[in-house]
């Protein structure tokens, strides 16, 4: 049974985190022998529509990648090459025929992780890091922040954006910061919080990515995305000759295992069991759809 | 007030170290390379290349000091191909500088790229730790206890180096080349040599402010996690008017707008008589006042006379 | 080892020696290449095709060019009168910005300012005021470090340098606030411009746009005036001895004004070129350097404004075909900017090398040592 | 020849050529322990180059040097000096901001030592100071020194290291009376104590004075040596030019005409070019030559920018034709004053630019020039050709960069681009400032003679110049200046050498009948 060809187009290093959840789901798929799998990274948003055509002209099915910077270039492709489908991170809405949106619609075990965090701040003070304070980003901390409060009213946060996605010595050097200023628990968004927390001994919760196994100590809990089941959703249309124009942004859901509460690990014990009662209702209560996060994709902004 | 809260605090003098130790070993590079004549635009690409090859020469095994020692060898190479071109070659200084910036970025992704071509996260070693025994000394121990042993040897280096350009032989013939290299030429001095010599110890000194980013603030390397900060120092040698102990004040003081920056920023709304600024009124704030810092020192900035002048032999 | 001028520069040498460069280029990338474990051969005929082997190849190589010659221009222009200009990157950002402040709408119409006008005259006006905007807020922009330069003796390199920071911070802040497009789900970017200012396709299903067209006319334009007019002679002069010129009588901090409120309008028409022909609207990202490059390509070109359009498609070229290069035999995309960077040193090298003959003096030991 | 001692210094067949030029043709040369060469030639004869063959700063094609007969490595001016090799360059090699000690130090030491030898060296500096009569504050910084300090330290540089040769190239063209009196006295004492010297001059009297043998290069090429005490200036002077020179003199029964130009009590206030300017009143009339005297560094900068439309007064005022004109040298050109500036290479011409661009600069406000912004390159190249006729400027015709041009040829250019724009509107006044520095004769003789010629044609002149011989050749009177201040100008007979030398001091208030300007002295 022949490979379906799969490209990916990213505009940042595969390491990146988002990307990084597309790139593993990818190569997993490829590992199971059901694509042939290429991609390119740092691609420059001056390079990206031609690089996104050159996928298309080799015959490629299915083209994955991120258009929230390219969108008009990116539709523009996608119009010339009706008979090859493409998956994009995109806030837009799908197009007719085959333009597919997705995006990190973790918002739910963000919310989860920000009632860990609410419950486990002795000083009721958190911290969080961002690189820009774009909807991606926001709409996660708003959710952890809504999630914090729940559990802690008392809360207060204090909110920076270090203005690069790739400066882990600026990012670590923002934590620093928050920690002296009292926060004992942080929001490690970027490369670097978890640092500062880890050599601090402060916590930290992971976003987007499970670091735990980096820092055993200091990452309490992480709210991860699986693009898997977005993945596993596209290539079956793409097999069955039926990919349309449709937001895949369900597959990021809970309810899709596209988001999940990463496993407490090393803190199973160290989370007072009466939060983690709270916090297992809260999940079920999602996955009930009985309890639906918000989303708010404003900057957020550090309270007092 | 809270400023001041801020600024008497021991943790901000310790941040203020840490952001400005690679900017201290960037600053006092460009100055060995500024005072022997030659314009060094290659330290953005310099310091990726030490981030690069320091890390990865720890990450392979390599002690955290003979990681250093790597960053700075690899370092030396990129001087001599920046004094290669600019010295024997007479070639414009912006122009190699910059090809060499661009080489040695793209030269260290294409390496990372190949030796990491599919890591989910990047990969880590262990950074050098601080120096704890230095914490019980009073007045410095606080700050200096946190720091890590690259940033000692990143303040000794100001005096090591006002030592080495005003009381040494070297130093006069260092200077002397920047100034008039005819002149020294007609006293024996070899020229090229010693201008090479000085863009390649301050290309190994740049190379080990990257390093520190990988093995000392940082415990990975990552793409463009230089950021700029090369531009920084080549703006803050001119600021220090060619002088070590100022180069390492401006540094310090560029490091504590940066990290003045980053609290101000988080005070938010909260600051009195500031109104909730955009955060990128913040993180240009180091970069105004670095202009408005050359502006009042440019008056009496004195040029090493033959700085970005090439000098070519039986030539006039 | 010394340098000694060549009593004549043959022709032959003058135009071998870019392609010695190229040669010299290929030799060391191929080893990058090999260490890859990609076919050297394969790839560098890929290398080819992709930046000039197709008319899609030709089509992207222009497009790309396109911005470079603009940035190339505005660093030639400021070399010449020893600017030392390496804030394009900014005046480009400033550029754009100005130009979708001038030309963006929200709801794709015309501007309110405009729809008085004569319905014919609207497109024209509109477009007109766009593009001047850029350019004056290009201008303005290096106005600043020269004025600084001309009084105070603030170094340009420097300022022009720092400047870049501070623009694309302003510009992060315009497009999260004040000019952010409230139809960008929260993306900061900004509005986009009125579709009727959008540049025409040269090409069908091709990025090539009419900016092209507008860049090279304006390097024949620089040229004629570096050439023919007072102005040209001034800047000319001013650069190569601003002492000598003064006593002449010439106005030397009215020319170096001049001259950097010319730099300053091409970088930023360039940024006007990128939002009105390729993207439609300004993000953060919109420019991979160009302001950088621009110097780059000044220098390839000796400053001279047709070696800049060489320049510029030459180094579009490699960019380009190397990228697509790099994809189709598996080797890192950072390949295409260690090919530039190596073609640009070995570029700068062979040129020198064609004036010059490199001479190794006998050095014998015998005789040294040390003097005192 | 075989019993009596190898020469010091031999050169065998030097010959060096710059592109198509040879610089150098096939030149050989001894020198002889406690003897004093002079090397005499035309600008751009070969001098300099071959000095700085021997100094290893350039490498010649062919031939050998050798000292005490061991040949000397091409190219090394370590070696030179390791050699016994001093020398002290026709342009000045002192890094400004750095201090005497450190240029005299610097390359003495070896570079791997932990730290300066400075309180030994400054011993030594002191010491060979007195001896030779050096004086100069070892402390100062060389960007402050004036010229003849300079000098001075070039020499103590090579003394330090114990030179046995000392190559002088154009030691005197820019030092006073006094000056060159001391540093004669020096190289007597040197010679005395066996240092041999080779010495380069355009001034005929100065060879005559202190050498003991002359040999004479004409267009790379060696055409004569010969003992000192055997030939005469004339005869000098002809076989470096290949023909007889005369040179000018002034018409003493020009008459004077109406006034040009007036300063009145004006003063112009210091900065980086130069300095300050105190109080100066003079008046120029046409037709005549008005010559400043003074030792360099006292306010000729000051004042040759004040009368070229460059620096603005303080205080007074400048009239010219009665009209006060703003500091602006577009006006000072159109309002007929023609600039003759001191340095050449940095003020006078634009290297980079060809001969035809650099002759139109100053015209660029001409409609003959430049219409509509857009330059008439037949028209300018057409006066550039006639220029270069006419004032014999030899270098390759309109198209070359003006930086090909020798200093003799640069010159003319300049004199030419001055003094011939206005075809038949003839400049009112001429400010030349230093005109002949470093010029060989040939060429002192054409400048000289078209400043005669420009006041015969009705033109005030205003010729600043430390050259005494040629401010009483062209001068109808003379003005000292010294620290800013100027005496009255009077008719240049009544000065005698002495009073001359006395004013240029600031000392001879005796010398100068003028209680009006001694009291501005008194106040300064
Ligand atoms: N570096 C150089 N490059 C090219 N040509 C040179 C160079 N130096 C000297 N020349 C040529 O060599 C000739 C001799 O120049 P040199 O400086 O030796 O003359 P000179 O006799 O010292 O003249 P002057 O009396 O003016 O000092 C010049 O005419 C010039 O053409
Ligand atoms: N860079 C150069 N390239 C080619 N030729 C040169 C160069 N520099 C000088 N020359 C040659 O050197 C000759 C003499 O130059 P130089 O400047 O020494 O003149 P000069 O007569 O010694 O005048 P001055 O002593 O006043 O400077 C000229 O004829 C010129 O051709
Ligand atoms: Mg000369
Ligand atoms: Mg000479």
């Amino acid at each position: 049974q022949a490979k379906i060809k799969v490209a990916a187009v990213y505009t940042v290093p595969v390491e990146q985190q988002w990307v990084s959840r597309i790139h593993k789901a990818l190569n997993e798929a490829k590992a199971r022998g059901e694509i042939d799998y290429v991609f390119s990274e740092s691609v420059s948003n001056a390079d990206y529509e031609r690089v996104v055509r050159q996928y298309a002209e080799q015959g490629s099915a299915l083209i994955l990648g991120e258009s929230f910077a390219v969108e008009s270039a990116a539709r523009k492709v996608a119009k010339d090459y009706p008979k090859t489908a493409f998956l994009m991170g995109s806030s837009g809405k799908p197009q007719a025929p085959n333009f597919s949106v997705f995006d990190n619609y973790i918002q739910e075990p963000s919310y989860l992780t920000g009632m860990i965090a609410g419950g486990m701040t002795k000083t009721n003070h958190i911290g969080m890091v961002g690189g820009y304070a774009i909807p991606e980003v926001n709409r996660l901390m708003h959710a952890f922040m809504e999630g914090a409060r729940e559990v802690n009213p008392k809360v207060k946060f204090t909110v920076s954006f270090i203005g690069s996605w790739f400066d882990p010595p600026k990012a670590k050097e923002a934590a620093f910061a928050m920690i002296d200023k009292g926060a004992d628990v942080l929001y490690a968004e970027r490369f670097g919080v978890s640092d500062a927390a880890k050599e601090r001994g402060k916590l930290a919760i992971g976003n987007v990515i499970n670091t735990q196994p980096q820092y055993p100590n200091t990452v309490v809990a992480s709210a991860l995305w699986n693009m898997e089941p977005t993945v596993a959703a596209a290539l079956a249309k793409v097999k069955a000759g039926q990919f349309k124009n449709e937001d895949y942004g369900q597959y990021s859901l809970m309810k899709y295992k596209g988001a999940e509460l990463a496993p407490l690990g090393t803190f199973e014990s160290k989370v007072p069991a009466d939060l983690m009662a709270k916090v297992r209702a809260k999940e079920r209560a999602i996955l009930d759809g009985k309890f639906t996060v918000k989303v708010v994709e404003t900057e957020p902004k550090s309270t007092n | 007030m809270e400023l001041l809260d801020i600024i008497s605090s021991a943790p901000f003098w310790v941040a203020v170290l840490r952001v400005g130790t690679p900017l201290i070993f960037g600053t006092l590079g460009v100055l060995l390379c500024e005072r022997a004549g030659v314009l060094n635009l290659g330290i953005e690409g310099i310091m990726v290349a030490g981030a690069f090859t320091g890390w990865l020469a720890v990450y392979h095994g390599a002690p955290l000091w003979g990681g250093v020692a790597v960053a700075a060898g690899v370092g030396l190479m990129f001087g001599l191909l920046h004094g290669v071109l600019t010295v024997s070659l007479a070639l414009s200084q912006h122009v190699a500088g910059l090809g060499v910036t661009m080489l040695a970025t793209s030269l260290s992704y294409y390496a990372y790229r190949l030796g990491f071509a599919s890591v989910s996260t990047p990969p880590t070693i262990t950074p050098f730790a601080p120096m704890v025994w230095l914490a019980d000394v009073p007045l410095i121990g606080p700050v200096l206890g946190a720091e890590t042993a690259l940033t000692l040897v990143a303040l000794l280096l100001a005096p090591v180096l006002a030592w080495l350009l005003y009381r040494t032989p070297l130093g006069l013939a260092i200077r002397m080349v920047g100034e008039n290299p005819a002149a020294a030429e007609g006293q024996g001095i070899r020229v090229a040599a010693v201008r090479i010599g000085a863009v390649m110890a301050g290309s190994a000194l740049m190379a080990v402010g990257g390093a520190f980013l990988t093995t000392s603030a940082f415990n990975a390397f990552f793409f463009n996690m230089v950021n700029g900060r090369g531009w920084i120092c080549v703006a803050l040698v001119v600021f220090a008017s060619w002088r070590p102990g100022r180069a390492l004040l401006g540094a310090v003081l560029f490091a504590a707008f940066d990290a003045l920056q980053l609290r101000l920023q988080q005070g938010g709304a909260s600051l009195p008589g500031l109104p909730a600024l955009p955060y990128q009124v913040y993180l240009m704030l180091p970069y105004v006042l670095s202009i408005l810092a050359l502006v009042l020192v440019a008056r009496r900035a004195a040029y090493p006379q033959a700085l970005m002048k090439p000098y070519r032999k039986g030539e006039r | 080892m010394r340098l000694e001028a060549r009593t004549s520069v043959s022709r032959l040498a003058l135009f071998g020696a870019p392609f010695g460069a190229i040669v010299v280029t290929l030799a060391v990338c191929a080893l990058l290449v090999a260490w890859a474990g990609a076919p050297v051969g394969r790839a560098y005929l890929l290398l080819l095709e992709g930046g000039f082997g197709s008319r899609f190849a030709w089509s992207e190589t222009l497009t790309r060019a396109t911005p470079l010659m603009l940035t190339g221009l505005a660093v030639a222009v400021a070399f010449r009168t020893r600017l030392f200009n390496i804030g394009a990157e900014g005046q480009l950002y400033l550029g754009a910005l100005a130009a979708v402040a001038v030309g963006g709408q929200v709801d794709g119409g015309m501007p309110a300012w405009v729809t008085s006008l004569p319905e014919a005259a609207q497109m024209w006006v509109l477009f007109a005021a766009m593009v001047v905007a850029g350019m004056i807020a290009g201008a303005l922009l290096l106005l600043v470090p020269a004025l600084l330069k001309l009084r105070l003796g603030v170094d340009e390199v420097v300022t022009t340098l720092l400047l870049n920071f501070i623009v694309l911070l302003l510009v992060s802040m315009m497009l999260d606030g004040p000019m952010k497009d409230p139809l960008a789900m929260g993306w900061p970017q900004s509005v986009a411009l009125v579709p009727e200012l959008e540049l025409a396709r040269l090409m069908e299903r091709s990025r090539v746009h009419s900016g092209l067209i507008g860049a090279m006319v304006l390097a024949v334009l620089v040229w004629a005036i570096n050439r023919f007019t007072v102005f040209g002679l001034q800047m000319r002069a001013v650069g190569a001895n601003a002492r000598a010129a003064a006593f002449a009588g010439m106005p030397v901090a009215r020319v170096t004004v001049l001259a950097a409120l010319l730099s300053g309008a091409l970088a930023g028409l360039a940024g006007v070129v990128e939002v009105a022909g390729r993207t439609g609207y300004l993000t953060l990202d919109i420019s991979p350097g160009y302001g950088y490059a621009g110097v780059v390509i000044a220098m390839l070109a000796g400053l001279h404004p047709l070696g800049v359009v060489a320049a510029s498609i030459f180094v579009a070229g490699v960019l380009v075909g190397a990228d697509g290069m790099s994809r189709a035999v598996n080797v890192p995309n950072t390949i295409a900017d260690v090919i530039v960077a190596v073609a640009l040193i070995s570029m700068l090298v062979a040129t020198m090398l064609a004036r010059y003959r490199v001479r190794f003096d006998r050095i014998r030991f015998d005789r040294g040592g040390r003097a005192g | 020849m075989s019993n009596s001692p190898p020469p010091v210094l031999r050169l065998t067949g030097i010959t060096k050529r710059f592109g198509s030029l040879v610089a150098n043709d096939d030149i050989s040369l001894e020198l002889h322990r406690g003897e004093v060469l002079a090397l005499l030639g035309e600008n751009g004869a070969g001098k300099s180059t071959l000095v700085n063959i021997l100094f290893g700063h350039y490498v010649a094609d062919a031939g050998t040097v050798e000292i005490d007969g061991a040949p000397l490595p091409p190219g090394q001016p370590r070696a030179a000096l390791a050699a016994g090799i001093g020398m002290v360059h026709q342009h000045f090699t002192l890094a400004d901001n750095l201090s005497v000690l450190d240029n005299i130090l610097i390359g003495t030491e070896s570079l791997w030592r932990w730290r300066q030898q400075r309180g030994a060296a400054r011993a030594r500096v002191q010491e060979i100071a007195t001896r030779f009569g050096l004086a100069v504050d070892p402390q100062a910084r060389v960007g402050a020194l004036s010229v003849g300090e300079r000098q001075r330290v070039e020499i103590i540089k090579a003394l330090y290291r114990g030179a046995r040769v000392l190559i002088l190239d154009e030691p005197t063209a820019v030092l006073t009376p006094q000056e060159v009196d001391s540093l004669f006295g020096t190289l007597a004492q040197l010679i005395a104590e066996g240092l041999s010297v080779v010495f380069i001059s355009h001034k005929l009297d100065e060879v005559m004075r202190v050498s003991h043998r002359v040999a004479v290069l004409r267009g790379g090429k060696l055409v004569s040596t010969g003992a000192t005490s055997e030939t005469n200036k004339a005869e000098l002077a002809e076989r470096m030019v290949g023909r007889r020179v005369e040179m000018p003199v002034r018409d003493e029964s020009r008459a004077r005409g109406e006034v040009v130009a007036m300063l009145d009590h004006v003063s112009v206030a210091a900065n980086d070019d130069h300095g300050p300017l105190a109080d100066v009143s003079l008046t120029l009339y046409a037709g005549e030559i008005v010559g400043i005297a003074g030792v360099s560094g006292n306010g000729q900068v000051a004042l040759a920018e004040l009368m070229s439309g460059i620096a603005a007064p303080s205080r007074g005022s400048v009239t010219l034709g009665g009209q006060p004109l703003a500091a602006v040298p577009q006006k000072w050109i159109a309002a007929g004053v023609a600039r003759i500036p001191e340095d050449r290479h940095a003020q006078g011409t634009v290297g980079d630019l060809t001969l035809w661009e650099n002759a139109i600069t100053e015209q660029l406000g001409n409609r003959v020039f430049v219409r509509g912004g857009v330059i008439r390159r037949g028209a300018a190249r057409a006066f550039t050709r006639d220029l270069i006729q006419r004032f014999d400027v030899r270098g390759g015709g309109a198209e070359v960069a003006a930086r090909n041009l020798s200093g003799g040829n640069m010159q003319k250019l300049i004199l030419g681009r001055a003094l011939s724009v206005r075809g038949e509107q003839a400049p009112r006044l001429v400010v030349a400032s230093q005109p002949t520095w470093g010029l060989d004769i040939g060429a002192v003789a054409y400048v000289r003679r078209q400043l005669l010629e420009a006041a015969a044609r009705g033109a005030a002149v205003l010729l600043i110049s430390e050259d005494l011989d040629e401010l009483r050749a062209l001068a109808d009177r003379v003005a000292v200046i010294h620290s800013g201040h100027l005496t009255d100008a009077r008719p240049t007979e009544s000065w005698t050498l002495a009073s001359l030398g006395l004013a240029m001091a600031g000392e001879g208030h005796d010398a100068i009948h003028d209680n009006d300007r001694m009291e501005a002295i008194d106040a300064a």
